[in-house]
Order: C-alpha cells, then structure tokens, then sequence
C-alpha cells in the first residue's frame, strides 16, 4: 500500500486533538467542527479498510524500525485483521457519534474534543498495534484523556472518581507490564514484536503459567471482572456521558481483546491455557451472575448499566474461557454487540440526568408520556440489552450461552448451565422493572416537570444510527462474523483452541 | 615493636567518641569538632596500614584529608556562622523550623 | 568533518601531554577562577552568568569532540577518561548549564552572583573529575569538594533564614557521611593495601579473596554510607528534604540532579565493578541483597512520605529519594543491560526532575508561593508552565510516551532480563516493588496536575514567566518528549558507557 | 400457474413491512395506520389461503412431505450453520390461516374499538402488525432457532400491548400502574419459560447438530435411543417454554393480569393466537416429543392440572375479562392434554409395535388431531367471545358483571353471537366445540381403556377433563346471564359500530361451524405433517402412520357413553347457571365477595399464587440483590480504598521520622551503618544469600 492507511488512522484523531486543543477563546465554536471532521475522516478510512477483501487486509501491515539498542528492539507496527478492524470501526464510529452527540457541549468545547480525539489516538493504536511497546504505550495513552474527561467535567464526586480510575488502572497495567518484561524477554530476548514473541515461543509451563496470571490480570482490571471491578460503577456514575459511552463502548473491550491477543496465542501460552480455563470460566460466571444481582439493587439508572456492563463482559470472558471456536467467535461479538448496545445505553441514561434532572428511578415515573422519544430509545436499548431475538444482544449471548453449554457439557458439569439461565432471567427482570419504575405508571411529582423535556433532534438522529446498526447486526449478524470466522479459524489453526 | 592492632583500636575509639559527640552534643561547634575527630582516627588508620605495609600511597591520601578537613572546617564555621547571624544560635536542635 | 577534529585533538595533545584528558574540567576550572574576577571588574552578574555558561559550553563541546574521536585514555594515572566518564560528565555539564541559565533571572539567587557562579562551575568541574576518578584518593577529595561547594551553595540565598538552616544540617550529616567514608576506604586499604580501583594489582583485581573479610565488609559499608547520603539513599536521605526546601531553588534542583548523580556515578565506578568482578562470590550476592532492599526501602519511603507533603520542593525532594530507590535496581541486578537502564534513567531524571524545578523556580520568581495549593489554577494563570510541570509530573510517574516511562521501562525490565536474553525471576519481588510504588507516586503527581487543572484559582491574574525560564522549560519539554520518543541515541550512548564500565572489570 | 409455496415468505413479511411503515408514518396515514395494518393482515390471509390451496394441491402433500424453501444461511455458529427457511406443511398452513384470518377481523374490529385513542393508535397499529409477524414466522419457521426469534418478537409484542395503556391510562394512574405490572410480570414469567427453551435449544444443537426441524425429526429416534437422559432434559426443557408462553400451571399466572390490555389484544394474543404458540411448540415437535413416553405422561398431566385448575378459578370471578382469560387457560390445558395423551400413545405404540401397537398409533394420531382441532376452534370461539366482550365493555365502560346485566335489549347481535360462542365452547352438539372437546376427552381416555401402564394416570386425568367441561358450561352461561339477562344494573349506550359487529357475525358463523371440518378429512390432512418425521421410523417397525377417516370418528363419538355423558354434563351446568342466575332474582351478598368462605376466597385469591410469586421474586431477586450491593460496597470497594488510605496513612507516620533534629538525621545514618553491617555479616556468616 502507498497510502500508509493504518498509520492515518491513528495520525488523523492525533493532528484533529492537536489543532482542537488552540482553538481556545473565539474560534471555541469551530472546535466541535473540527472533532466532527476529523472523526469523521477516521470514521471513513475505518469503512474504506472493513470493506476491503479481506485477502488484502494483510498487505496494509506498516512495520517501522523504532528503538534499536542495548539489545532490545521495539518497532511501529500496525496491522488489522478480523478482530481488530470490528474494534477500529467500533471506536471510530462511537467517537463520532459521541462528538456529534455533544454537540452542544458548551464548557471549554475545546478541550473537551481534544480529549476525545486524543482517546481515540490511543484506542486505535491499541486495536491495531503488533508491538508490544507500542501496545502498552497506547493502552496507557488511554488513561490521561479519560482522567481528565471524568474530573473536569464529572458529577459531584468526580475527583474521587477520576483518581480512583486512574491509579486502579493504571497499577494493572504495570503488572501486565511486568508479564510483558517476562513474556519478550523469556522468548525473543529482547525483540518487542509480537510476531517475534510468537515465532521465538518456548516459555516453560511454569513460567507460562505465571505469565499467564499477570498479564490476564492486567487485562481483567481493564474488563473488569470482579472482584476487581469497583473502580468501573464509579467511573461512570461520574463521568460524562461521552465518558461513559467510550469507557463502556470501547476502553473495555481493550482488556477483552488483550485476553484474546496475548493470552489465547497457541504459539505462547499452549500449556498455561488449560490451566487458567477453568479460572476464566469461574470468573465469568461470577462476573455475570453477581453483575446481574447488583444491578437489580441499584437506583441510579447510569449506574445500573454500569454493573450490566459488568455481568455482560463476564460472558464475553466465559466465552473466551471456553477457548473454542464457538466461544471466541461469539466473545468478539459480544463484544461489538456491548459496544454498540452500551453506548446507546448510556446515551440514554446520559440524557435522562441530563433532561429530567435526575437518573434516580425513585424519582421518575410515567416518562414515556411526556417524553416518548426518550421511551422509544431507552426500550430499543434496553430490550437489545436483555438478549431480545432481532437485536444484536441475542445473537451473541445465544452463542456464548451455548459455548458455555458444550464446555460444561465436556467437562460433565451441565447444571451449572442454570446459573446462565438465571442470568438471562434476572436480566431482563431489572431491565423491565427498571423501565416500569421510569417510564410507566404515575407521572412522577417528584421532578421539575416544567424542565424536563424530551430528546432533542441531534441526540435523536446518534441514537436511531445506534439503533438501527444494532438492528442489521441482530438480523443479519453475518456482516460482523463474516470478519470473525477468517480470524477464528486462524486462531483454530495455530492450534489456540481446547474443545 | 607495638602491634597494629594498638592503632587501630585506638582509631576506633577515637571514631567512637567522634560519633558520640556528634550524636550527644546539641552545640554546632563541638559537632564540628567531632566531625574532625572521626576524620583524624580515619587519618590514624591510614598511617597506621600505610607505615605497616610500607606504602607511601597511605600518607599521601592523609595530606589530602588533613587538606580537605581543614577546608570543611572553615566553611563549616562560616556556616555557623551565617547561622547565628540570621538565627541567633549555634544550637543545632534550634535549628529544627523544616520538619515532616 | 572528522579530520578537522582529530586535527584539533592531535594539536591539543601536542600542547597539553595527557593534560588532554582533563581538558573539559580545566576549562571549568578557568571559569570557576574567572567568573568571580569578571564580578569584581563588571559588578554584573551577568557577566559571569554567561562567561561560566559559555564556558560550560566549550568544555561541552570539548567533551564531544573527543567523545566523537574516541580520544580516550588516563591522565596522571588518576583520571581516565572513557565513554562511561565522557558521559557522565556531559551530564553534569548539562546540568551545571541548566542551573546556571536560570539562575541569574531567579529572585532567590544572592547578591553574591561571582561566587555563586564559580561555586557551580567548581562543582561541577568536581564532579568531572569524580566521574573520570580512578583512584580512592581523587574519588574522596572530589566528592569533598563537591561537597563543601554545595554546602556554601546552600547558604547562597536570599534572606531566607531557611537556607542556613539547611546549610548546616547539610554541613553536619554531609561531614558525618565523609568520615564514614574515609574511615571505609582506610579499611579498604588496610586489607588492600592499594588506592588504585583498577589495575593489575588494584582494589579490584584483589577483591575476589575478599569473601568473609569483615574490615573489607566494614570499608565497603562506610562507603555505602558515604555515598548513599550522596543519593539519598534510606536512610541517610533525611537531610535532603530539609536542603531542598531550604536551598534556593536551582540549587535544589542541581543538588537534586547533579550532585546526586555524582553519587551514582561513584557507586557504579567502585561497587559495580568490585562485585562484578567477583562474579557470584558469596559476598557479591550478599551486597547485591544489601542493594536491593535498600532499593526497596527508598523507593517506597520516598514515595509514601511524599504523598503527605504540602510543599512542593518537599515533595519533588521525596521523589527524588524515590528515583534514587528506583536507580538502586542496577546495584541489585548488576547486569550490563540494567546498567544501561540506569545511566538512561539518570539522564531522564535530569530532564524530568530539572525541569520540574525549573518550573517551581519560575513560579516563584513570578511572586507565587511553594505550597501545593498555591498551584490551585494555575493552567489558568500560567498555561505553559502549568502544561510543563504536568509533562515533567506524568514523567516522573512514568506514564508513556515521555522519557520517564522509557527509561523506567528498560531500568525495570532490565531486572528481569538476563544477560544471555532470558528471564530470570530473582528479582521479581523487587520490580513488584517498583512499580506499585510508581503506581503510589501517580498519586502524588496526580494531585498537583489536579491542583493546577481542576481547583479553582484565588484570583485570575496570570503570572509573569521570565525568558530565561520559557527557554529551560521548553529545552527540558523537548528533552522530556524526545527522550521518550526517540531515545534511540542517547541508548546507544549509554550501551557504549556500559560497556566501557563492564570493561574496567 | 405459479407456485404460490415458493412465495410462502411474502406471508410474514408484509405485516412486518406494514410495520415498518406504520411506525415510521403512520401519523400521517387515515386511522392513523389501522387500514394498513388491515391490509397487511388481508394480504397475509389472501397468500396464506393460496400457499395453502397450493400445498394441498402439490406432490408433497400426497407423499407426506413438508416443502422447505430456501434455506439461506443466517448464521454461523462455531462449526454448525443456522438456516433461516420456510417450513410449509399442513400444520403451517392451518396456523397461518386461522391466524391471519382471525388478525385481519381483530384489525377491522380495532377500527372501531380503539377508535378513539387519537395519538396512540399508530403505536397500537405498528404493535400488532409486529405481533402478527412474529405469529406467522413462528408459522412458517423451518428451524428450532428461527422459531424462537419470532416466539420472542411475539413476547415484546404481547409485554407492549398488555402496556398500551401503561401509562397516561384514560382511567388514571393506578390503571396504569396496574397494566405496567401486567406488562411487567407477563413478559417475565414468559422469559422464564423461554429460557428454559433456549436451554432446550442448547441440547437439541448438541444432541442433533443441527437446529433443522427436518434434521432433527429424522434422527429423532437414533438420539434418543443413544442418549435417552439427554432427549428427554431437552423435551423437558422445551417444555418449559410451552408452560410459559401457554400459560400452563404453575406459569399460568399472568395471563388474567394480561386482561390489563385492550380487549382486542387479550382477544388476539392471549386468546387466539400467541398462547397457542406453545401448543404450536408441541405440536410442530410430536416427532420428537413421541420418542419419551414419560415426558408425554407429564406433558398430558400439566394439561389436565391447568385444564381443571384454572377453570376453577372462572366459577365465581365477577370480571367479564378475566372470566374469559381463565376459560382461555383451561382450554389451553384441553389441548396439552390431548396432545400429551396423543404422543403418549403413539410411544407405546411405538415400543409394542404389531396389532396392537398399530391401534395404539391411530389413536395416538387421533389426539394429535383432537389437540390442532380444538385449538383451532377455540381460536375462533375465544376470539368471538373476547370481541363480545369488548363490545359488551365498549357499550358499558366497565368490566364488571355487577354493573351490567339485561343488555340483551339494548345490543342484541353482541348478545346472540356471543351466545354462540357460549354454546359453542359448552360443547353443545354440532357446534365446533363439540366435536374437538369429545376427541380431546377419548385420547385422554384411551391409555386407560387399552390398560397401558399409566393408564390410570390417564383415567384421573379423564375424570379431571369430565368435571372441567361441567365447569366451563356453568361458567360461560353464568357469564352469559349476568351479562344479557335480568334487569339492567348500570348505563349503557347501545350496540356497538358496523366495524365492531360485522366481524362478530363473520366470527359468530365460523365459531358455530369450523369444527365441521373433522368430518371433511381433517384428520388425513393435519396428520401429514407428522410424517415427515414418523413414517420412516414407523416403518422400521413395520408400522405406518394409521388415522380415524371421518366415518369411524362420527361413529367413535356417537357410540361412545362418555360422549353423552359430557354432553349431560354440559346442559346440567347451563341449567345450574340459569338457577342461580336467572330465576332467583338479583342479591347483592351473592356478589359480596367478602362475606364469603374459605374455599370461595382461595379460589377469588388465585389460590394466593400471585402472592407466591411476588415472596419468590422478591426473596431470589432483590433480598440477594441487597447482599450483593451491601458487599460489594462494604468488603470489595472497602478493601480498596482501605489500602489507599493505608498507603496515606502510613506516609504521615513515616513523614513524622523527618523531626527536623539533625541529631536523628546523624542517628538514622549510624543505625543504618550499623544494621547493613550486621546484616551482611549475618549473611557471609550463613552463608549467603537469603
């Protein structure tokens, strides 16, 4: 290729945080032009690439010497393949959603863009990396914008927020980076590129083992699975809603993706994946059953999509946990599906504190009537959510569940298949009751009725685009898995899967 | 002839008494003293190796030292000086207002 | 290009013998002897300012001329000057610049500008010669010398009553830790009976019969001591804190990364060579124990004690103890690569750390205060400083892509890699150590970018921030962002001084 | 001429193109969409009629064939691939059709019921025409997988218009509270049992490899006899998805709150066509189903429980709706039951083989046909009683039977046709009813008379049905009198408007005669849908799929003493009805439900299920709930920021060292020298290293 593609798409969000970042004082309103144009660009060149022949996504590989000395060499290595390009085209399009969505963000625009540009920077760079320096460099570069998203522009209790995200994060990080260290060292010697990692192989188990655990720690903080996941409700009950939105929509799915990266690379960690395949399956269950519970106890509708987040990323984890081909392909759905879904989600919970004052569903009720539009949303989300046939949600948690069903089946456990039952069950029992407390019944009086008002036209047009991709995924999920299967089978290929 | 061992331990004690003026004593002056205590047993020592082991390489570094103290001695006063000027004491435990 | 430069370099030696190898710490020395007479003629502070400055530059210069000649070799037999020394010095150099650039527009520096500024340029032609030192005697006068100056520096400031203070704290645990040392290099050479480090029948070469000779153990932890109060290792950091609050601010921030360097520089010349060059000798693994948990204490004392600090010198003060914790790692480790790690991290801790007193001394300068809520606002009031302190900060926390995490990257991982490319675990519990405590240390950090983006000012009025300042805190920005993104140079630098130090063994 | 199957997808996706544009601009359209929901609902009829005729007319149906078109790849799951196909075979054909027949009059009839709902009527309209896709693609599905997308399209579909009125409900908040929580619980208890279907789903994928209903039916019998255990959790399982959506005990319970609704949705979704669904469920899978026997005994025995059940609860319910919703469940419980009985015999059949087992199999087929008539023919009659209903309340504004009464005069067609709707599901002779009730009771009998093993159970079951259909004559005529006889006890503005009359003529004449087409070889033709999956494995046993033709089901019945039996059964009941209700003349303590005994008040409860269910829900749902936030707050949350705030803590101890005394500073270094001495010669002397 000529044109360095991969590499725009990380320059592009780069030059847009920089030019948004002085457009202080009177050229303040442009900046939001600026972001919409630049994401927009990135958007484009995300398309153009996933509508390429997927024979060529290869040839777009961009390999650039970087740090070559003492022994150790780290190289710019971008390349994309069926699991990368659904995240790139996943972060590109909800970055332009969420710029646009906040259009109308009025305190210091400027730098408000800037920041999200700046996210983007990094997220792309994560999903398209091949290096592991670069990865990390980019996986850390995440932090800063979304630390400063959360305590410059969060709720009450955003300091406490911000900083809790940022060190929680950020002290995972470092212990993957140790794994890291261990991982280039103990196979390539010193030569960061993953497909050098990968070709040098040769851990011992026990090391591999050990490995293993710290950089899939370091991967499930980011998930997060719990117990290591109270960092997340907080995040996003403070941040703003393009926070949430992109912490939900995509800053998860780099832990996911991580896992599935690193963690379930046959030519690596061959011999610690079965060892830590019951753990990832324990924690998913965990994860999806106590996520479930404790949405059921909130009342705060932001934080309740918060802990759903939680229990939903815990099937993407069962699903990589089951480490087959069924499994996988339908943990990167999921993990498209959430990042969709999430962001609509949020959006709407955004909208509720932000249009009727409050996201306490003690003090709503009986909203659909006055603000039908925002009724119609928040049940397309919350129905795709709750796994509802047609949306995207079901596909991917009928393919997870079933995953889960052969594994348990292999390993003769199959009652434990109830627990996925309960969770469906209790999912959509929160979802629905939560709707019934917000939007049906009495009108509430606990409100300023006077100012609540419905969704306005811009919001309306991001969340019917999220509603209708999530949509076409749900009825015709092949476009997504026709990108999953070629890298599946590659992973199946490479020998990475058990069952 | 006396045995090194004499010496050393004599240097020893003098580095000891050194140490505990330092520690005990809360006037700057008598720390500068000790200071200057410790270095000549570290001196005592130097001699003491280089007579015994007949290099002269010993008794050059003492010159240094005794060079080198002198010179830590006077900006030392200078010091305590400046201190009393500005602090009116030379009492190191007054001079304690930078703390945690 | 070349020919030019070995040209020069031959007509130099032809003049000076094997005064050639010294020619960079002479220069200095000159000016050390200039500055003040200049003072007296012009009464202009500036003057000297910018004689030493041009100064330093020369001697720069100078250094890298012979650097890119490899014209190496020992003058006297006291001093040789290789990669590892030409390196150092040009980190000193770099400093002493630094200190001297913003100096002169800084309110705290005294009326005493001559004096000031030969003291400077006498330390760090001091330094020089520690770093190109091959002998115990040139080793001690001159880590001496860097002391007594730096003791007069202190007191060097305006009407502060702080600054004498600190002085003599400084004074009096900076001559406690040099008796230490002089009473361990006698040991040393009571059971040696040599001066010389290396050589055939130096400190070195005898070390490896040493094992289980305590008045060698006694000789080599005096020294620790001696120098460790040099870095402020725990525990002989406490003065530091004190001085550097006290001290006017460049010369905290040259205390912070000249002299402390010396430190380090001194260590690796004497400690690292003698252990490596025992091999795995029992004693050698004891020591490197010793090492690793002093490098473990300082680390996490600096870091956690820093978290309660409310005046920002105290604090860069604490992290700086913490730093030296984390360049400890290359005393426990004792491989080639970590060496690397260190000397790289070194020179980041320069730019970071420098540049972050740069920034305190402007802001003071420009009438504000040293307590960390005096920061409260100030990307209002003053955004480039304010953007600067934030980058030096993230820095310091090693957060990529600036220099800090790229030198922490390879110190770190350098614990864990083995010279033939493997892993070896030995030290795991040690880098689990560091990076929790740079996991701590964000949060200190963090609280001051949140101090100067979040909070709210007092008042709006921005801040006036002199030429001089934007200048040194747009080289250490450049510095800090380069460094992290391209340190492919500098690496290779520090690789060659590595070597050269591994090959005194 | 074109072959019309091949077109047989047009059937669900005009309605859901209907939909589409009725919820996009159905504002702008006259009756706000009502007449292209009509539309797509006539269309779906008018094709289903021709796909039908054609399929009667083909090759395949001669040769007991299902034509399956496309199948196009939906999705790809690991290593199998789901097909999304059409499915057309005689079961498909008739649920279409009574389906989009019996749609089309609930949408005309809308025209007039909901006319004056302004606004909210383009949402009514977009709803039902989704609903009406779901219930045709559940139809025509040619995949387990596929069924159940649409299964749970109609789930949404039913949760929305129980909730049409949940909120801004024109007889104020608590009535829209009330259908807030009907939507609520309906959409719940359904879950539960799809859940448990898509865990049957799970093990027929499995078990089977594939989600086919053709793959699946052929190797029905191989699986099973490999993995018995496996098949039958899966049968259970799916099972479960019946008992929910079918409204069968212990699920059945939010189908009377379901009545929250407009009438005319309780009248298409919960009477005629989404609870059949379920019944749908077990009839589309008998090849499947017949391979357990066990599971038929239980599937037969949930029927007869709902069956009598539920019908106890109609006896004294003061709620013309919810009389109605109750008599749809116990009806519900008619089909399971013979459906149940019917894929028990067949099993035996099956097992025995020979003579014997062959009569067996005839019977057995005989049920399944009983269960497809009579759901058909309470489609109708429920249908048309719901509407009668809705009429009855349009004119009257209430749902209570206390404040209605003599409107016999004021709005005679409503009236009449709902009495033959009454005599019809009373199962008066020659009226549909009839006919489907007497056949479902035979299957339930004939275990028992060929003395098979759990023919007792059957017998039990029998009797259950025997006293249930006592119970229904008795409860609809009550219904039917309090209604239209006596002396008037509150206002009422007239019959209702052409659009709502027509359709319950058009009805009324289906409901009284539908069930003549078991004398035109009905059995013959729903039978051929079994066998694509059980000729084969018939054969294999040298046995064939054998059926009653309409002579010898004429004579079974009239021969048969139980026949006369029910029948009395039935007229006691309508006579015990007028006694009470008629001749004596109107008491207000009969309707105080309050001063009344303890079995009255248990059954007026609901048997204290909802009460049940409510302590469950809250006890799993939100009790746990609480614990899991109280620990996630307190312990996990707690552990974190209690090592920060140890981390902090610790650094003000450790900064108190700093005391500003250079006499400590000078003590820490002497310490410090003397400890790393002791240390190291600790170590020397240990011999290194730790």
């Amino acid at each position: 290729m000529d044109v360095p593609i991969l590499s725009l798409l990380v320059l592009l969000p780069l030059i847009g945080a920089v030019l948004t970042l002085f457009m202080g004082g009177a050229r303040t309103k442009y900046a939001k032009v600026v972001a919409a144009v630049f994401t927009a660009a990135a958007l484009v060149l995300s398309l153009y690439v996933m509508f390429m022949p997927s024979g060529d996504l290869a040839n777009l590989t961009e390999n650039y010497t970087w740090i070559e000395s003492a022994g150790i060499k780290m190289s710019i290595i971008f390349g994309i393949d069926g699991l990368s390009i659904l995240m790139v085209f996943l972060t590109a399009l909800l970055m332009f959603l969420v710029v646009v969505f906040s259009w109308n963000e009025e305190d210091r625009p400027n730098y408000f863009h800037a920041l999200l540009l700046a996210m983007e920077v990094g997220l792309m760079g994560v999903y398209m990396a091949q290096d592991y320096f670069l990865f990390y460099i980019m996986w850390e570069v995440t932090l800063i914008p979304m630390f400063f998203l959360i305590s410059w522009y969060g709720g009450p209790r955003r300091h406490y927020s911000a900083i809790k995200f940022f060190i929680y994060t950020h002290v995972a990080s470092l212990i993957m980076l140790i794994g890291i260290f261990g991982l280039v060292f103990g196979t390539s010697g010193g030569d960061f590129a993953f497909a050098a990692v990968a070709n040098a192989g040769g851990l011992s188990e026990a090391m591999q083992i050990f490995l293993f655990g710290l950089l899939f720690f370091g991967f499930a903080v980011k998930m997060p699975v719990p117990p290591f996941h109270t960092w997340l409700p907080d995040a996003h009950v403070e941040a703003p809603t393009a926070g949430s939105v992109l912490l939900a929509g995509v800053m998860l799915k780099m832990g996911s993706y991580g896992i599935i990266r690193v963690c379930l690379d046959a030519d690596i960690f061959a011999l610690a994946m079965p060892v830590w395949q019951p753990v990832m399956i324990g924690l998913g269950i965990f994860a999806m059953v106590y996520g479930v519970y404790a949405c059921i106890a909130q009342n705060d509708l932001k934080k309740m999509v918060a802990y759903s987040s939680i229990s939903h990323m815990g099937m993407v984890l069962v699903g990589m946990g089951c480490m087959s081909e069924i499994g996988i392909e339908f943990a990167i759905f999921q993990m498209f599906a959430h990042g969709l879904i999430s962001a609509a989600l949020f959006m709407v919970c955004g909208l509720a504190g932000h249009n009727f004052g409050t996201r306490d569903m003690r003090l709503l009720g009986g909203m659909a009537g006055k603000a039908p539009r925002f009724a119609l949303f928040m049940m397309i989300a919350f129905m795709a959510s709750l796994g509802l046939p047609g949306l995207m949600g079901f596909i991917a948690e009928f393919g997870l569940l079933y995953g889960l069903w052969e594994y348990l089946a292999s390993v003769d456990l199959m009652p434990i298949i109830l627990l996925g039952l309960l969770y469906m069950l209790l999912t959509a029992g929160y979802y629905i009751w939560a709707m019934q407390k917000t939007l049906f019944g009495k009108l509430t009086d606990k409100i300023d009725l006077e100012h609540a008002h419905d969704i306005g036209n811009i919001e309306c047009v991001v969340l019917a685009v999220l509603a209708v991709l999530i949509a076409l995924f749900g009825i015709l999920p092949g476009l997504a898995t026709d990108y999953i299967m070629p890298f599946v089978s590659s992973i199946v290929n490479a020998g990475g899967l058990l069952i | 002839m006396i045995g090194m061992e004499f010496f050393l331990v004599f240097a020893a004690i003098l580095f000891a008494i050194g140490l505990y003026g330092i520690l005990s004593s809360k006037r700057g002056l008598v720390t500068l003293m000790s200071i200057e205590l410790m270095l000549n047993a570290a001196n005592i020592n130097f001699i003491t190796f280089a007579s015994y082991s007949g290099n002269a390489a010993g008794q050059v570094f003492v010159i240094m030292t005794i060079a080198v103290a002198a010179a830590e001695v006077a900006v030392g006063i200078a010091l305590m000086l400046n201190a009393y000027k500005i602090n009116k004491t030379t009492e190191v435990d007054e001079l304690s207002t930078m703390r945690w | 290009m070349a020919d030019i430069f070995n040209s020069m370099i031959d007509a130099l030696s032809d003049l000076l013998g094997q005064g050639i190898y010294v020619l960079p710490e002479i220069i200095l020395m000159v000016a050390a002897v200039l500055s003040p007479l200049l003072y007296f003629i012009t009464k202009k502070g500036t003057a000297s300012a910018v004689l030493t400055f041009v100064l330093m530059a020369v001697s720069a210069v100078v250094t890298c001329i012979m650097m890119h000649t490899v014209t190496y070799g020992t003058a006297f037999g006291l001093f040789e000057f290789d990669a590892f020394s030409s390196l150092m010095m040009l980190l000193f150099l770099a400093v002493g610049g630094l200190t001297v650039f913003i100096s002169q527009g800084h309110v705290e520096t005294t009326k005493h500008k001559g004096e000031y500024y030969a003291l400077i340029a006498g330390a760090v032609a001091a330094m020089m010669f520690v770093a190109s030192a091959t002998n115990l005697v040139a080793i001690f006068v001159g880590v001496e010398v860097v002391s007594i100056f730096s003791y007069a520096l202190v007191a060097l400031k305006k009407n502060d009553p702080r600054s004498s203070e600190a002085a003599v704290k400084y004074l009096i645990i900076g001559a406690l830790s040099s008796a230490l040392t002089l009473y361990g290099m006698s040991m040393i050479y009571g059971v040696t009976g040599s001066l010389d480090l290396y050589g055939p029948d130096g400190i070195v070469a005898q070390v490896s019969v040493m094992a289980g000779n305590w008045p060698f153990i006694i000789g080599c932890v005096g020294m620790i001591a001696g120098y460790g109060f040099k870095i402020s290792a725990v525990p002989f950091h406490s003065w530091s804190p004190d001085v550097y609050e006290g001290a006017s601010t460049p010369v905290s921030g040259f205390l912070a990364t000249g002299s402390k360097k010396m430190g380090f520089a001194v260590i690796l010349k004497i400690f690292l060579v003698m252990f490596v060059a025992m091999e795995t000798g029992v004693l050698s693994e004891d020591f490197q124990m010793v090492f690793a948990i002093l490098a473990a204490i300082t680390m996490t004392v600096g870091n956690v004690v820093a978290i309660s600090q409310t005046n920002i010198k105290r604090m860069l003060a604490y992290s700086s103890i913490a730093q030296a914790g984390y360049i400890l790692i290359v005393l426990a480790v004792m491989s080639q690569y970590a060496v690397v790690g260190g000397l790289f991290h070194m020179f980041t801790h320069v730019v970071m750390k420098g540049g972050a007193f740069v920034v305190v001394a402007a802001l003071i300068t420009a009438g504000l205060g040293e307590r960390i809520s005096d920061y409260n606002g100030l990307a209002k009031r003053a955004p480039f400083a304010a953007a600067a302190m934030m980058l030096f900060l993230f820095s310091l926390a090693g957060i990529p892509p600036l220099a800090g995490f790229t030198s922490k990257f390879i110190l770190f991982s350098g614990a864990l890699a083995t010279p033939a490319g493997g892993v070896d675990l030995t030290w795991l519990w040690l880098v689990l150590v560091a990076v929790l405590n740079s996991a701590i240390s964000l949060y200190y950090y963090a609280r001051v970018v949140k101090a100067m983006y979040v909070e709210k000012p007092q008042t709006e009025e921005r801040l006036p921030i002199g030429r001089a300042f934007t200048v040194a805190i747009a080289l250490c920005v450049i510095g800090v962002i380069v460094l992290g993104v391209y340190p492919n140079v500098l690496l290779d630098l520090c690789s060659t001084a590595a070597d050269a130090l591994f090959a005194l063994v | 001429m074109i072959g019309f199957v091949d077109y047989a997808w047009l059937v669900p996706l005009v309605p859901a193109l209907c939909f589409v544009i009725v919820g996009l601009i159905g504002h702008k359209t006259p009756e706000k969409g009502g007449y292209i929901a009509i539309f797509g609902a006539l269309f779906a009829f008018v094709m289903s009629a021709l796909v039908a005729y054609d399929y009667y007319t083909s090759e395949a149906y001669k040769l007991g064939e299902a034509v399956i078109i496309g199948p196009i790849e939906w999705l790809n799951i690991g290593g199998y691939t789901v097909n999304f196909g059409v499915y057309i075979d005689s079961l498909a054909c008739i649920m279409m059709l009574f389906a989009s027949f019996i749609s089309t009059m609930i949408f005309v009839y809308s025209i007039g019921y909901m006319g004056d709902q302004g606004e909210k009527k383009r949402r009514y309209y977009a709803e039902v025409s989704l609903f009406l896709t779901g219930m045709l693609g559940l139809a025509v599905s040619s995949n387990f997988l596929e069924m159940f997308v649409f299964w749970e399209v109609m789930g949404l579909c039913s949760y929305l218009l129980i909730g049409f009125w949940s909120y801004t409900h024109h007889e104020g908040d608590a009535a829209s509270i009330n259908a807030a929580s009907a939507a609520k619980k309906a959409f719940l208890v359904t879950r539960a049992g799809d859940v448990c279907l898509m865990a049957g789903l799970f093990v027929l994928l499995y078990a089977f490899g594939s989600m086919d209903y053709a793959t699946v039916f052929a190797n029905a019998q191989q699986v099973y006899a490999q993995d018995p255990t496996l098949v039958n959790i899966g049968i259970l399982l799916m099972f479960g998805g019946v008992i929910g959506k079918s409204a069968q005990f212990p699920l059945h319970d939010w189908l009377p709150d379901a009545m929250a609704g407009p009438t005319t949705v309780s009248a298409l979704i919960h009477a005629a066509t989404m609870v059949k669904a379920g019944v749908y469920l077990v009839a589309r899978s008998y090849p499947l189903f017949v391979t357990s026997s066990d599971a038929m005994l239980f599937v037969a025995a949930i029927g007869g429980i709902t069956a009598i059940y539920t019908a106890s609860m109609a006896l004294n319910n003061m709620n013309i709706k919810r009389v109605l919703a109750y008599s749809t469940l116990s009806q519900l419980g008619y089909m399971i039951l013979a459906l149940g009985a019917g894929a028990y015999l067949i099993s035996m059949g099956m097992d025995m083989g020979g003579e014997t087992g062959q009569t067996l199999i005839t019977l057995g087929t005989m049920g399944y046909a009983a269960g497809i008539l009579h759901m058909i023919n309470h489609a109708f009659f429920k249908a048309l009683l719901f509407l009668c209903s809705g009429s009855v309340i349009h004119a009257t504004g209430t749902e209570d039977m206390r404040k209605m009464g003599g409107l016999r005069k004021t709005m005679p067609i409503t009236a009449y046709t709902m009495l033959v709707g009454s005599l019809s599901i009373a199962g008066i002779p020659i009226l549909s009813g009839f006919w489907s009730k007497d056949l479902v009771l035979e299957a339930a009998f004939a275990p028992f008379d060929n003395g098979l093993g759990a023919g007792s159970a059957f017998c039990i079951l029998f009797i259950l049905g025997m006293i249930t259909a006592f119970m229904t004559a008795f409860y609809m005529f009550r219904m039917w009198f309090l209604t239209f006889t006596g002396e008037p006890r509150g206002h009422c503005h007239g019959e209702s408007p052409k659009t709502m009359t027509v359709p319950l003529m058009i009805l009324g004449v289906f409901a009284a005669f539908i069930g003549l087409i078991v004398l035109a070889d009905f059995s013959y033709f729903i039978i051929q849908s079994l066998a694509p999956g059980l000729a084969d494995a018939l054969a294999a046993n040298g046995l064939y799929l054998g059926f009653h033709d309409s002579m010898h089901i004429l004579e079974e019945i009239f021969t048969n003493v139980w026949t006369y039996v029910a029948i009395v059964l039935a007229v006691v009941g309508i006579f015990i009805a007028y006694r009470m209700y008629v001749k004596r003349p109107y008491v207000a303590e009969d309707f105080d439900q309050t001063k009344k005994g303890f079995l009255y008040r248990l059954v007026a409860n609901r048997y204290y299920f909802p009460q049940l269910y409510n302590q469950i829900s809250w006890k799993l749902g939100y009790g746990v709930a609480k614990g899991v936030d109280i620990f996630d707050r307190n312990v996990i949350d707690g552990t974190v920021n209690g090592l920060s705030n140890a981390v902090v803590g610790s650094g003000e101890g450790l900064g108190q060292a700093q005391t500003g005394y250079v006499r400590d500073y000078a003590a820490y270094v002497v310490v410090g020298v003397l400890v790393i001495i002791a240390v190291v010669l600790l170590m020397v002397s240990y011999g290194g290293g730790f």
